[in-house]
């Protein structure tokens, strides 16, 4: 009992990826107001195996609080059934396990949600016609997978007259995205838009459609983070990044955890407030963040991460 | 003439425990031709090196034209004007000729300029005035052995060296790229070049050299000027003993042939119509000069080459022999001439080098059984007095002469029918020399069938009922044994005794 | 010409993938993109330029990938605290160099395998990098995209560089009698020793050179966007040693030449772009890269082996 | 000579062996382990808020690091042959991506029983293993170039035949049993790991293959000449490695309940790292099972170990610190292999041929 501490411990699909880096940075602040010990470790590429090491090192650890992104639902799940078995608490955020490993899913948007506002955006921006291609960090990361999934799905129900050329990895490297994104610009002159759905491609797209003189002409969006898309936004390369407010979803995830630990919050309640962000709505067991964030020329410059 | 060109004193030189020099005096003046004879493992090549840079010398000193030299490398060697045909062509294969000769000849900056166009021609040159007909421009690997010889040649012409130095250059020449090879020595001759010229072959010493030292056991044991000894008297100095003594003599009858080669050849390997058997019991002789084909007829006889024409008969079986494997499995065994790659595994232990070959029988179950190895390992130790620290010792901590014997043991652990021997004996010291003569002798009063490949006149002479001469890569005779050694050696030179 | 059978073969199969897009994908050839395309590969050129060198002295580095990495990030911190282009430059190909020096200390005095040696450092400078920056960008200022030029002129003045590098290391490389060396130790350590060449001190030099090539790589590569992802590097030694493979460069020393190797890149660069404009699905992509080096590896050994007979 | 005239010096030569097993690389590396161990013991357990006590010193945690090793083990255990003949195997790793994607679609997609779909798994990582053979045997190529193509081709081949997308996954229990249970008081695939250990290591220590291969990385022209079967054994090297490619493959998809195309991406490094760690020389001739298994363990102990770390946990950089020690620690055992050839290399005489620093002065 030398450190009376509260411990928790807040698993990431990919350490590396700015999306994680920005979420630890509220989960840091929620920590520091709760008088908690943050742990924040990953693999540093999204690979479901390490993932479970992790997890069983925290077990024999004795943390008090588990929150984990699952790489993979399935495969993560027993380790987590384990911890609550040893009375550790476990949420999951971002991507959820299955239900019966876990207390609560903080839900920052469902890979529906996403989906359907990464393809809204891009419909909004060529006018909901035109061809468009992808980006994604590599063929085999799940979440993106899903993300892809939902974006087609939308296109398909939705915006008819659209059409998804092609879908290309870039292997998480911001140079790999920007060779694949010249190749697709002059492979697809009639290209719109690029979306690009991992952070590294969002810049890479950008420099891409940069150098190719097509600024304002072939739209780039995607999921990515303030800084890195700052210079891009502002020159009008890049249209839209889409974030869910990352730093407020480790936020929450860390009160929520804490809250869970000292027996605050319970099965069935229906709202729960977290510190200076206030108070969320709990269905069933997911507790939402609420919707995806848009940051553009007029907001961008707020955001520091 | 003041002082000598090359003057070395008391050179020392340990490799190991071998000791290959044990302080060799030796002069070259300008303008002479300076053979250095010797058996095989004398020092000979181990002299050249010393002078040459290549190894540092254990003692002794080196004098160039009255200047003292130390820290000898090939680098300032080739400043001070020596120049040397290696034993083995030291050549690059993958490079081309002309570049090869750059190579030897130039002592450029790392950054200086290669003009290309002036290698051509002066290979090109070069080639011309030794009389080769290869172009600057092939790719050694793509060269014949002596037509990597020539370019050696031309390396030594060309390098414009007040020492040249020349280790067995003649080996694997042919009769007409010999006299190319005695024009450039007189050549050089002229030009006032000192030339320390090493060959096996007498006849060649006495067309050539001025004065003549003869090295044995690390030892130089005489230089004469040629004019005033003989052939006789040279060979009693490189022996140091009676030819004739010291072979253990047959006592028993040859029985039934065991092995019969019908115009048996290779066209990879240059081997053509080679017929002759062998009867068990027999010790068959394979003598010839160095490049001869004995070595690659007998590759052919254990499946490494495969034969593409004629005939092999063991035991009234016809074989069609593609690989080792299958020469082992019809009990044929070949302990190969280059022991340190191929006879023995320097790293293994002895037990292990022994029982290599009869894996199959020793262990029928694939399972190891170490008991059973290390009797069979200690059987043999005992047998050929190998001297060792015991079947665990590896095999590289052995001297030249155990070593053969293990590689020896190995192959009778077979049981084999045929055994081919390629140079037993040689660096082999005197002592294991006639140990491993006695053993191949009992061998064949025990009814094996022996061939046995020998560079040494007077060993293969000595050792064997019947010697097969080969020359050209074909058998060009039989003799019996004990045969006079001109007659053996005309039918090695090909030419009429 | 049969000397370079190898290295026309690799030429042949750009020419027919090239010819190939001509004619299923002229849109590929529009100047623009291709030179954006040919300006990413000019830092690989480099270091390919680098490997070569290696393999021809029968030698492998495997951590020209970190290395790149790390000159990218330290070069791109040094740009971002204000030092002038013109610091930063020797500074990265010296860091590369340092680097190159340690490899070649362990490997030329030390006698250690050059692929252990060179794994362990890819492995210490890779997750020595992850420790320190945990997969951040460094924002460069603006000046330094294209050296303050403007972007055409940039491009061509990266790929001018890299192309004038290669001529300028071929032409060396047959030209210089210190590019000989390498052959000739890469052929027979003993035999180049015996022709007055100190072995040692080529492989040495040859692991410092690739890592100063690296080092100068990174600039290239540095001066292309206004970020340094500290992953840059990543998988940058399989994509260059699959380059020179490809163009003939054999594993086993001495053979080859860097216009192979220039070919080989092109080759294994155009796959990607090319599997694009054919509107061929992207996850085919890696197979079709192992099938390519397969196929040159064993048409050598084919070729090889009908010499032999 | 008499027997008895031998038995002295066979003796005196045991005494010596004593001395020398003391010394031999696979002590060192113990030693190291046992340090590390110890530790990590000391500095990385601890007892929690509820008092219950926590981290490396715990059973459950050794467990851990011993199920979590047995893919790189095993693929360690593939290499270490392939490394004594002096090859290399750079697609294992891609490899067991390939076998696992393949185990699941013939399982999921095939229609067939889990052990049905084992066998065939089995049979496919051979099959792969002798692509790799016929190049480097029949055509005599370089292992490293054949296998650095076959490591893109099969990693490449996994996605594509999953399109990069499909996952495998629900595999029933009694086949997760395999990755995520106990049985016999062990984590389940370490009885299949030490299976594979024993029989590599009797292949190799125990059977005249392993001589074989032996003999091969030290001379392969010797091992020609003594009738070895050259071409055949190599193959069965390669071969084997594709096996046991397929079975780490199997336990992967055991252990994660998922079957993906990135399966295994990195393993071969760590797998080699392990087993030059272990004393194996990249050379060949020489390596053993225990050496390769005690060098898996090194790393593993490490990586796990400093996961427990208060100061590492702080950083966030267990798996960075991982790497960059095991890094230092694979330059510093290479170092230390040959620091006392280096030492004797430098007394002032020598009697090597192949040095090549300019002689000193007679
Ligand atoms: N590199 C080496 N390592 C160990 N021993 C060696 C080495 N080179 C030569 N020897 C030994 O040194 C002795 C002298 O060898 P050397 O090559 O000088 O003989 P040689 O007179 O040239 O014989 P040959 O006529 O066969 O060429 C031999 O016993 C040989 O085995
Ligand atoms: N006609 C030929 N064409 C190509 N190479 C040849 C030819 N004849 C001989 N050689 C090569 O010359 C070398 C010497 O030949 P070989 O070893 O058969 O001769 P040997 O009589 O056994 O002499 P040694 O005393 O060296 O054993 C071999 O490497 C062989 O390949
Ligand atoms: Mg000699
Ligand atoms: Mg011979």
């Amino acid at each position: 009992a030398a450190d009376s501490k509260l411990i928790v411990a807040m698993l990431p699909k990919s350490k590396g990826n700015a999306y994680f880096i920005s979420c630890k940075a509220g989960a840091d602040k929620a920590a520091k107001e709760l008088g908690v010990q943050l742990l924040f470790d990953g693999p540093t590429d999204s690979n479901a195996a390490k993932q479970n090491e992790i997890v069983e090192n925290w077990i024999t650890l004795g943390v008090d609080v588990i929150t984990v992104a699952a790489e993979n639902k399935e495969g993560i799940s027993t380790a987590l059934r384990k911890a609550q078995k040893q009375g550790i608490k476990v949420l999951t955020y971002d991507a959820d396990a299955m239900a019966d490993s876990r207390s609560f899913f903080v839900n920052q948007a469902t890979p529906q949600g996403i989906g359907q506002t990464l393809m809204d955006e891009a419909a909004r921006l060529v006018g909901e016609e035109g061809e468009f291609a992808m980006i994604v960090g590599s063929l085999t990361a799940a979440n993106q997978r899903e993300w892809q999934k939902y974006v087609e799905a939308r296109l398909k129900e939705k915006f008819p007259k659209m059409k998804l050329v092609a879908v290309r990895p870039c292997d998480d490297l911001k140079d790999k995205a920007q060779s694949e994104s010249t190749a697709l610009l002059s492979a697809n002159p009639k290209l719109k838009l690029i979306m690009a759905i991992c952070s590294p491609g969002v810049p890479g797209a950008a420099e891409a459609v940069k150098q190719a003189g097509l600024t304002g002409k072939v739209k780039v969006m995607g999921l990515g983070l303030p800084n890195e898309n700052k210079r891009y936004v502002h020159a009008g390369v890049t249209d839209s990044v889409i974030l869910w407010n990352t730093g407020d979803l480790g936020y929450l995830t860390i009160y929520a955890g804490v809250a869970l630990a000292k027996d605050e919050l319970k099965k069935g309640a229906k709202s729960f407030k977290a510190g200076s962000l206030g108070t969320f709505a709990i269905e069933g067991d997911n507790i939402l963040l609420g919707k995806p964030f848009i940051f553009n020329q007029g907001n961008i410059d707020q955001f520091d991460f | 003439m003041s002082s000598p060109l090359l003057a070395l004193r008391q050179l020392v030189k340990n490799y190991g425990g071998v000791r290959a020099l044990r302080g060799v005096d030796f002069d070259l003046r300008a303008g002479e031709v300076h053979a250095l004879l010797g058996e095989n493992g004398a020092g000979k090549s181990t002299l050249i090196k010393i002078v040459t840079g290549a190894h540092a010398p254990d003692g002794g000193t080196i004098t160039l034209a009255g200047q003292p030299v130390a820290n000898l490398t090939p680098a300032t060697a080739r400043a001070l004007g020596i120049a040397c045909i290696y034993q083995q062509p030291a050549l690059f294969p993958d490079l081309t000729v002309a570049e090869n000769l750059a190579f030897r000849l130039d002592a450029s900056a790392a950054h200086a300029r290669v003009d290309w166009t002036a290698r051509r021609a002066r290979a090109t040159s070069l080639l011309a005035r030794i009389g080769a007909a290869i172009s600057p421009e092939t790719e050694v690997r793509a060269l014949s052995m002596p037509e990597q010889q020539l370019v050696e040649i031309a390396c030594a012409l060309g390098s414009g060296a007040r020492i040249v130095i020349m280790d067995e250059p003649t080996a694997s020449l042919t009769q007409m790229e010999q006299h190319l090879l005695y024009a450039v020595v007189h050549d050089l001759r002229k030009n006032g070049v000192g030339v320390i010229y090493i060959s096996h072959r007498l006849e060649e010493i006495f067309a050539l050299a001025d004065r003549v030292t003869v090295l044995r056991d690390g030892q130089s044991v005489g230089t004469h000027a040629v004019g005033d000894i003989d052939e006789a008297a040279l060979i009693r100095l490189m022996v140091g003993r009676e030819v004739a003594q010291i072979y253990p003599p047959a006592e028993s009858i040859p029985g039934a042939p065991v092995l019969s080669l019908c115009g048996v050849g290779c066209t990879a390997s240059g081997v053509h119509d080679v017929s002759f058997n062998v009867r068990a019991g027999e010790i068959f002789g394979l003598g010839g000069l160095v490049g001869a084909g004995r070595t690659e007829l007998a590759r052919i006889l254990f499946g490494l080459t495969p034969a593409d024409s004629g005939q092999i008969t063991l035991k009234g079986e016809t074989l069609h022999l593609r690989s080792p494997q299958e020469a082992v499995a019809h009990g044929i065994a070949y302990v190969p001439e280059d022991r340190r790659r191929h006879g023995v595994v320097l790293e293994l232990p002895i037990a292990q080098n022994i029982t290599m070959a009869v894996h199959q029988r020793l262990f029928p179950t694939t399972w190891l059984r170490f008991g059973a190895e290390r009797a069979l390992a200690l059987d043999y130790i005992r047998d050929l007095a190998v001297k060792c620290a015991g079947p665990d010792a590896p095999g590289g901590s052995l001297s030249g002469g155990n070593q053969q014997k293990v590689a020896l043991a190995r192959w009778l652990a077979t049981s084999p029918k045929l055994l081919i021997l390629d140079e037993p004996t040689q660096g082999v010291d005197i002592g294991a020399k006639s140990e491993i003569h006695k053993i191949i002798r009992r061998l064949a009063q025990e009814g094996l069938a022996v061939i046995f490949i020998s560079s040494d006149l007077p060993e293969v002479i000595g050792m064997s009922d019947r010697i097969g001469v080969m020359a050209h890569g074909t058998l060009s005779t039989i003799l019996p044994g004990g045969s006079d050694p001109h007659t053996v050696m005309a039918a090695a030179l090909g030419t009429a005794a | 010409m049969k000397r370079y059978f190898r290295e026309l073969s690799v030429v042949g199969a750009l020419l027919a993938v090239l010819l190939g897009l001509a004619w299923f994908a002229p849109a590929f050839f529009s100047p623009q993109p291709l030179l954006s395309l040919v300006t990413r590969e000019a830092p690989t050129l480099v270091v390919a330029c680098g490997m070569a060198c290696v393999i021809i002295t029968r030698q492998i580095d495997i951590s020209v990938g970190s290395i790149f990495s790390v000159c990218s990030v330290c070069a791109g911190l040094l740009v971002a605290r204000g030092w002038p282009l013109e610091l930063v430059l020797p500074a990265s190909v010296g860091l590369g160099a340092l680097f190159g020096a340690l490899n070649g200390f362990l490997v030329a005095v030390l006698r250690l395998p050059s692929i252990v040696v060179t794994l362990a450092t890819m492995v210490t400078l890779r997750q020595g990098l992850n420790l320190i920056r945990q997969g951040e960008f460094v924002n460069l200022p603006d000046r330094v995209q294209w050296f303050g030029l403007s972007q055409t002129a940039g491009q061509l003045v990266l790929v001018g560089a890299a192309l004038g590098l290669l001529v300028a290391l071929a032409w060396a490389m047959r030209h210089i009698a210190a590019g000989r060396y390498l052959y000739a130790v890469g052929t027979d350590a003993e035999a180049a020793r015996l022709a007055g060449i100190r072995p040692q001190l080529v492989t040495l030099l040859v692991f410092v050179f690739i890592g100063a090539l690296t080092g100068l790589g990174a600039m290239m590569n540095l001066a292309q966007s206004p970020q340094v992802q500290p992953l840059t590097g990543n998988g940058l030694e399989l994509k260059v040693i699959a380059a020179v493979v490809v163009g003939g460069v054999a594993i086993s020393g001495g053979r080859g030449n860097l216009w192979g190797a220039f070919a080989g890149l092109l080759l294994l660069a155009c796959v990607s772009p090319a599997l694009t404009h054919l509107h061929v699905e992207a996850y085919w992509e890696k197979a079709v890269q192992g099938a390519i080096i397969l196929l040159a590896v064993v048409a050598d050994g084919l070729r090889s082996r009908q010499n032999n007979r | 000579m008499s027997p008895a005239a031998q038995a002295p010096a066979i003796s005196n030569k045991a005494r010596r062996d004593w001395r020398a097993l003391l010394t031999r690389h696979e002590m060192l590396l113990l030693y190291v382990l046992i340090a590390e161990w110890l530790f990590f013991y000391f500095a990385g357990t601890s007892t929690n808020r509820r008092g219950v006590i926590v981290g490396f010193g715990t059973w459950d945690r050794q467990f851990d690091i011993l199920r979590h090793s047995c893919e790189i083990g095993l693929l360690a255990l593939a290499l270490t042959p392939v490394i004594i003949t002096a090859g290399i195997d750079l697609s294992v790793g891609s490899l067991l991506g390939l076998c696992a994607i393949l185990f699941g679609k013939l399982w999921h997609d095939g229609g067939l029983p889990i052990p049905v779909a084992m066998g065939l798994t089995l049979g496919i990582g051979a099959l792969a293993g002798a692509l790799n053979a016929i190049l480097i045997t029949a055509l005599r190529l370089p292992p490293l170039i054949v296998t650095l193509g076959t490591y893109s081709l099969f990693r490449g081949l996994a996605e594509a035949i999953t399109r990069g997308s499909i996952t495998y996954t629900d595999f029933p229990e009694n086949f997760l049993f395999i990755g995520q249970e106990r049985w016999l008081g062990l984590p389940t695939q370490a009885w299949i790991f030490i299976s594979v250990a024993l029989a590599v290591g009797l292949l190799l220590h125990r059977t005249t293959f392993g001589r074989a291969f032996r003999t091969i990385g030290l001379a392969p022209e010797g091992a020609r000449y003594a009738g070895l079967p050259v071409e055949r054994r190599l193959a069965l090297v390669y071969v084997l490695a594709g096996l046991i490619a397929a079975i780490a493959a199997i336990i992967y998809t055991a252990r994660l309940g998922q079957a993906k195309a990135d399966a295994g991406t990195g393993y071969e490094l760590f797998a080699i790292t392990a087993v030059v760690l272990g004393g194996t020389s990249i050379f060949g001739g020489t390596g053993t099972i225990p050496g390769t298994l005690l060098g898996v363990a090194a790393i593993a102990v490490l990586k796990n170990g400093l996961a427990c770390l208060p100061v590492v946990m702080r950083l966030n950089a267990a798996e960075e610190m991982s790497g960059l020690l095991t890094g230092a620690l694979l330059l510093v055992a290479l170092t230390a292999s040959v620091l006392p050839k280096i030492l004797s290399n430098l007394r002032p005489r020598r009697h090597t041929t192949t040095q090549s620093t300019p002689p000193l002065s007679p």
